[in-house]
C-alpha cells in the first residue's frame, strides 16, 4: 500500500468519524466542529486523488489541490455563519442544545 | 518499511485518534484543542501528499481561524452550556453502521483507482508560462478557475455580512465584542507590541511569494488578520466600529478590483477575467495585494464576531 | 570538514532529540500544570535549539539565518504563552 | 527638516527627535534584513520588501514607541552568552529531574520585588526569566511583586533573580534614572 492510499484511507475514517458526531452530538457546537472534521476528510480524499494524478515535475494534480483551498475557506466562513447563528439562537432561547423536546425557538422562548 | 512509510503510519494513527477524540471528548473546550491539533496534524498529511499550499491554507485557517472561532463560542456559551441528551443506544449503533458504510465505501473507492487516472496537470504545465506564474496552483486559482476564486471572496463578505444582520438591531453598526478574549495582562502586552511587525513582514511574504513559491493571498491575509486580532485582544487598540467606512472599504477593495480586472477583460482580452498577453503576472500580484488586505480585514472581523455594542459619540 | 560537521549535526540533533524526550516525560510525569510548563519551556526550548544548531552547518547562510528566525520565535512564543497559561492558573486554579 | 521643527517635536514627545529617527531606522533595517532572510536575497523580490518594512516599522512605532532603551551591544552580547549558558543549565536541571526514578521536586511560589518599572523592560525580563533555570513568573501580585513558580524552593531562588535582573538591566540600558 503507498502512502496515497493510506491517506485515502484516513480521509475516508476521517468522514465517517465527523458523520457519527453529527448525527449524534445533540449540541449545535460539537455539530459544527463534527462537520468540519468531516469536512477535512473530505478534503483529505481530493489531495489523495490529486496526488495520484502527478505528473513529472509536479507533486500533484493542481487543480483538485486549489479546488480545496477554495473549499477550506468556504468552509470557515459556514463555520463562522453557523456560529453565529448558534450564539444567537442561544441568545434568544436561553439554550445551547437542540434537544428532542423543544420543537423550534418559540418554544424555548416561552420555557424561559 | 520505510522511515517515511512509519512515520505516514503514525501520523494517520494520530490523526484518527485525536480527530475521534474530538467527537467523544465530554468537554467542549477540550473538544476544540483537540481540533485545533487535528488542524496542524492534517496540514502535515497535506505535506506528506506534495501539496504544500493546501498544508498551508490548512493550518491557517482550518486549525488557526477556525480554532479561534470555535474557543470564543465555547467561552461565550459556557453559561448556558447545558449539554443536552445524546441519542438512545440504538440509535447510535444504527448510526455506528451508516457509517461503517460511508467508510466502507470510500475506502473501497480509495482501494481501486480508475485504470487510468485523469488529470489535468500536463494542461495546466502547458499553459502556465503564459501566465508568467511560477506556482501552478497559484495559476489555476488566478487564471484559469479565477471565476471560483473572485466567487469564494465573495462568499468570505457574504458570510461577514451575514454575521453582522445576527447583531441585535440596537447594536448595528457598533463594535464587535471580543470582550471574552479581553484580559490586560502585561505578557500579552509585551507579545502584541513585538510580535505583529514580524507578522506583517511574514504576511506581505507570503502573500508576495505566492506567484512562485506555495503561499498566496489567502494564506498571507490570515497572517495579518491573526497580528491584527492579537493587537486588539491584549487591548492596545479597539477593534472598529462596523459601521466605519475605512472599513467597509477594505473589505471591498480586493474583490471590487478583482472584478474591474475580470471587466476589463471583455475589453482588452477577448473574455470577462481574460488578462491581456504579457501583463498577466503584474495584474495578478495587483490583485493578490488588494485581496490580501480584504481577506485580512475579512477574517478578523469573521473571527470578532457580530457587533455587541453600539458605537459612541 | 565536512565530517567533522556531520559529526556535529549528528550529536547536536541526537542531544536535542534526547531533551525532547525528557521535557515529554517531565510532561507526564510531574504533579500538576505549573511543573509541567516548566518541562514544556525549559527543556524543549534547549532540545530545538539544538537540532536548529545541528543543522546550521548543513545549510546555506541565508536559510541558516531563517532557521535561527524560526528558534528565536519559538522561544518567545514559549516564554509569553508558558507565562499566560501559568497566570491563568494561578488565578483560576487548574480547571479554569 | 529644519532645526527648530525637531525641536519642538523633541520636547513633546518622549524620546529626543533624533533618538526617534534613529530608532525607526534601525528597526526598519531590521525588518529589511528579516525580508532578505525570508526571500534569500532573490533582487526582483526588493520591491515588496520595501513596503513590508515600511508596513513593519510603521506598525512596531505604533505598538512600541521609541523608548530611552540605552542599548549596550557589549554588554548584550555578554548577557547573550550568560543566557544560552543558563537555558543550557536549565534545560540540564529540568530533564534530569524528569528523567530522576524519584521525581525531586518541591515545587513552590516564591516572591520577588522587581526593580524594573512595569512595562516593556520589566517584561522583557520576565520573558528571559521564564526561560532560565527553575522559575517561572505567573504574574504581578496586588503589591506589584513577582509571583515566581520554583521547581525546587530550596534552591536560593531570589538572590539567582536579583543577580539576573542585575544583568539584564546593564545590557538593556536600563539606568537608575529612569526606573
Amino acid at each position: 500500500m503507498n502512502a496515497a492510499t493510506l491517506f485515502g484511507l484516513c480521509g475516508a475514517a476521517l468522514v465517517g468519524i465527523g458523520l457519527y458526531g453529527l448525527i449524534t452530538n445533540p449540541e449545535p457546537l460539537r455539530k459544527i466542529l463534527a462537520f468540519n472534521l468531516l469536512g477535512g476528510g473530505v478534503f483529505l480524499l481530493f489531495g489523495v486523488i490529486a496526488r495520484r494524478a502527478a505528473v513529472a515535475g509536479l507533486g500533484g494534480d493542481p487543480v483538485p489541490q486549489a479546488m480545496v483551498i477554495t473549499a477550506i475557506v468556504v468552509a470557515f466562513a459556514a463555520t463562522a455563519m453557523a456560529i453565529a447563528l448558534v450564539q444567537r439562537l442561544g441568545d434568544e432561547t436561553g439554550r445551547a442544545s437542540i434537544s428532542s423536546d423543544s420543537s423550534g425557538t418559540g418554544d424555548g422562548e416561552e420555557k424561559s | 518499511m520505510s522511515i517515511a512509510s512509519v512515520f505516514d503510519v503514525a501520523l494517520v494513527a494520530l490523526i484518527l485518534a485525536i480527530g475521534a477524540s474530538t467527537i467523544l471528548v465530554r468537554k467542549a473546550f477540550a473538544a476544540v484543542v483537540m481540533f485545533v491539533v487535528y488542524g496542524l496534524l492534517l496540514s502535515i498529511a497535506w505535506v506528506r501528499l506534495h501539496a504544500v499550499d493546501v498544508a498551508l491554507t490548512e493550518a491557517a485557517i482550518g486549525g488557526g481561524m477556525t480554532g479561534l472561532l470555535l474557543l470564543g463560542a465555547v467561552a461565550r456559551s459556557r453559561s448556558v452550556n447545558v449539554g443536552g441528551p445524546w441519542i438512545g443506544r440504538p440509535a447510535r449503533l444504527a448510526t455506528c453502521a451508516l457509517c461503517a458504510l460511508v467508510v466502507a465505501g470510500l475506502a473501497i473507492a480509495m482501494l481501486h483507482p480508475p485504470e487510468v487516472i485523469p488529470t489535468l496537470a500536463p494542461t495546466v504545465m502547458e499553459s502556465l508560462p503564459q501566465s508568467g506564474l511560477g506556482n501552478p496552483v497559484a495559476g489555476v486559482l488566478f487564471v484559469f478557475r479565477a471565476l471560483d476564486t473572485l466567487l469564494e471572496k465573495v462568499v468570505l463578505l457574504l458570510a461577514l455580512l451575514g454575521v453582522w444582520s445576527l447583531a441585535p438591531d440596537r447594536a448595528w453598526g457598533g463594535m464587535p465584542g471580543l470582550h471574552v478574549y479581553a484580559r490586560s495582562d502585561p505578557t500579552l502586552i509585551f507579545l502584541a507590541q513585538l510580535l505583529p511587525p514580524v507578522g506583517i513582514v511574514f504576511g506581505i511574504y507570503m502573500c508576495w511569494v505566492g506567484a512562485k513559491d506555495p503561499g498566496g493571498a489567502f494564506q498571507g491575509g490570515t497572517v495579518l488578520a491573526a497580528m491584527w486580532l492579537l493587537v486588539i485582544v491584549a487591548g492596545l487598540q479597539k477593534a472598529p466600529a462596523i459601521g466605519r467606512l475605512w472599513l467597509r472599504g477594505l473589505l471591498v477593495a480586493g474583490p471590487v478590483l478583482f472584478l474591474a480586472i475580470g471587466l476589463a477583460g471583455w475589453v482588452f482580452a477577448d473574455a470577462f477575467l481574460a488578462y491581456p498577453a504579457g501583463y498577466a503576472k503584474p495584474l495578478i500580484v495587483a490583485v493578490e495585494a488588494a485581496l490580501t488586505l480584504s481577506i485580512a480585514v475579512a477574517l478578523g472581523m469573521l473571527a470578532a464576531g457580530p457587533p455587541e455594542r453600539a458605537q459612541q459619540q | 570538514m565536512s565530517l567533522v560537521m556531520d559529526i556535529l549535526t549528528i550529536c547536536a540533533v541526537s542531544a536535542g532529540a534526547l531533551f525532547f524526550l525528557a521535557g515529554t516525560v517531565g510532561l507526564l510525569r510531574f504533579p500538576d500544570t505549573l511543573t509541567r510548563l516548566h518541562a514544556l519551556t525549559k527543556v524543549d526550548n534547549l532540545g530545538l535549539g539544538l537540532i536548529v544548531l545541528g543543522l546550521l552547518p548543513q545549510t546555506s547562510s541565508l536559510l541558516a539565518v531563517k532557521l535561527v528566525i524560526v528558534w528565536l520565535l519559538v522561544q518567545l512564543s514559549g516564554a509569553v504563552v508558558t507565562q499566560l497559561i501559568a497566570g491563568a492558573v494561578r488565578q483560576h486554579g487548574a480547571d479554569g | 527638516m529644519n532645526s527648530a521643527e525637531t525641536g519642538n517635536i523633541g520636547e513633546a514627545s518622549p524620546a529626543r527627535w533624533s533618538d526617534v529617527i534613529g530608532g525607526a531606522v534601525i528597526r526598519a533595517i531590521g525588518f529589511f534584513c528579516f525580508w532578505l532572510a525570508l526571500t534569500r536575497g532573490d533582487p526582483g523580490d526588493l520591491g515588496p520588501g520595501l513596503i513590508a518594512a515600511a508596513a513593519a516599522t510603521w506598525a512596531s512605532l505604533k505598538l512600541l514607541p521609541a523608548e530611552q532603551w540605552g542599548f549596550r551591544p557589549i554588554k548584550f552580547a555578554g548577557f547573550a552568552l550568560h543566557f544560552f549558558h543558563q537555558s543550557i543549565v536549565a534545560g540540564v536541571d529540568v530533564a534530569l529531574r524528569a528523567l530522576h526514578p524519584r521525581l525531586p521536586l518541591q515545587p513552590g511560589f516564591v516572591t520577588y520585588q522587581a526593580q524594573l518599572p512595569p512595562g516593556t523592560k520589566r517584561n522583557t525580563f520576565c520573558a528571559i526569566m521564564s526561560l532560565m533555570p527553575g522559575t517561572l513568573p505567573c504574574g504581578t501580585s496586588g503589591d506589584g511583586s513577582l509571583a515566581i513558580h520554583c521547581l525546587d524552593v530550596t534552591q536560593p531562588v531570589v538572590e539567582q533573580l536579583s543577580m539576573e535582573e542585575t544583568l539584564c538591566m546593564g545590557a538593556l540600558g536600563s539606568a537608575k534614572s529612569d526606573a
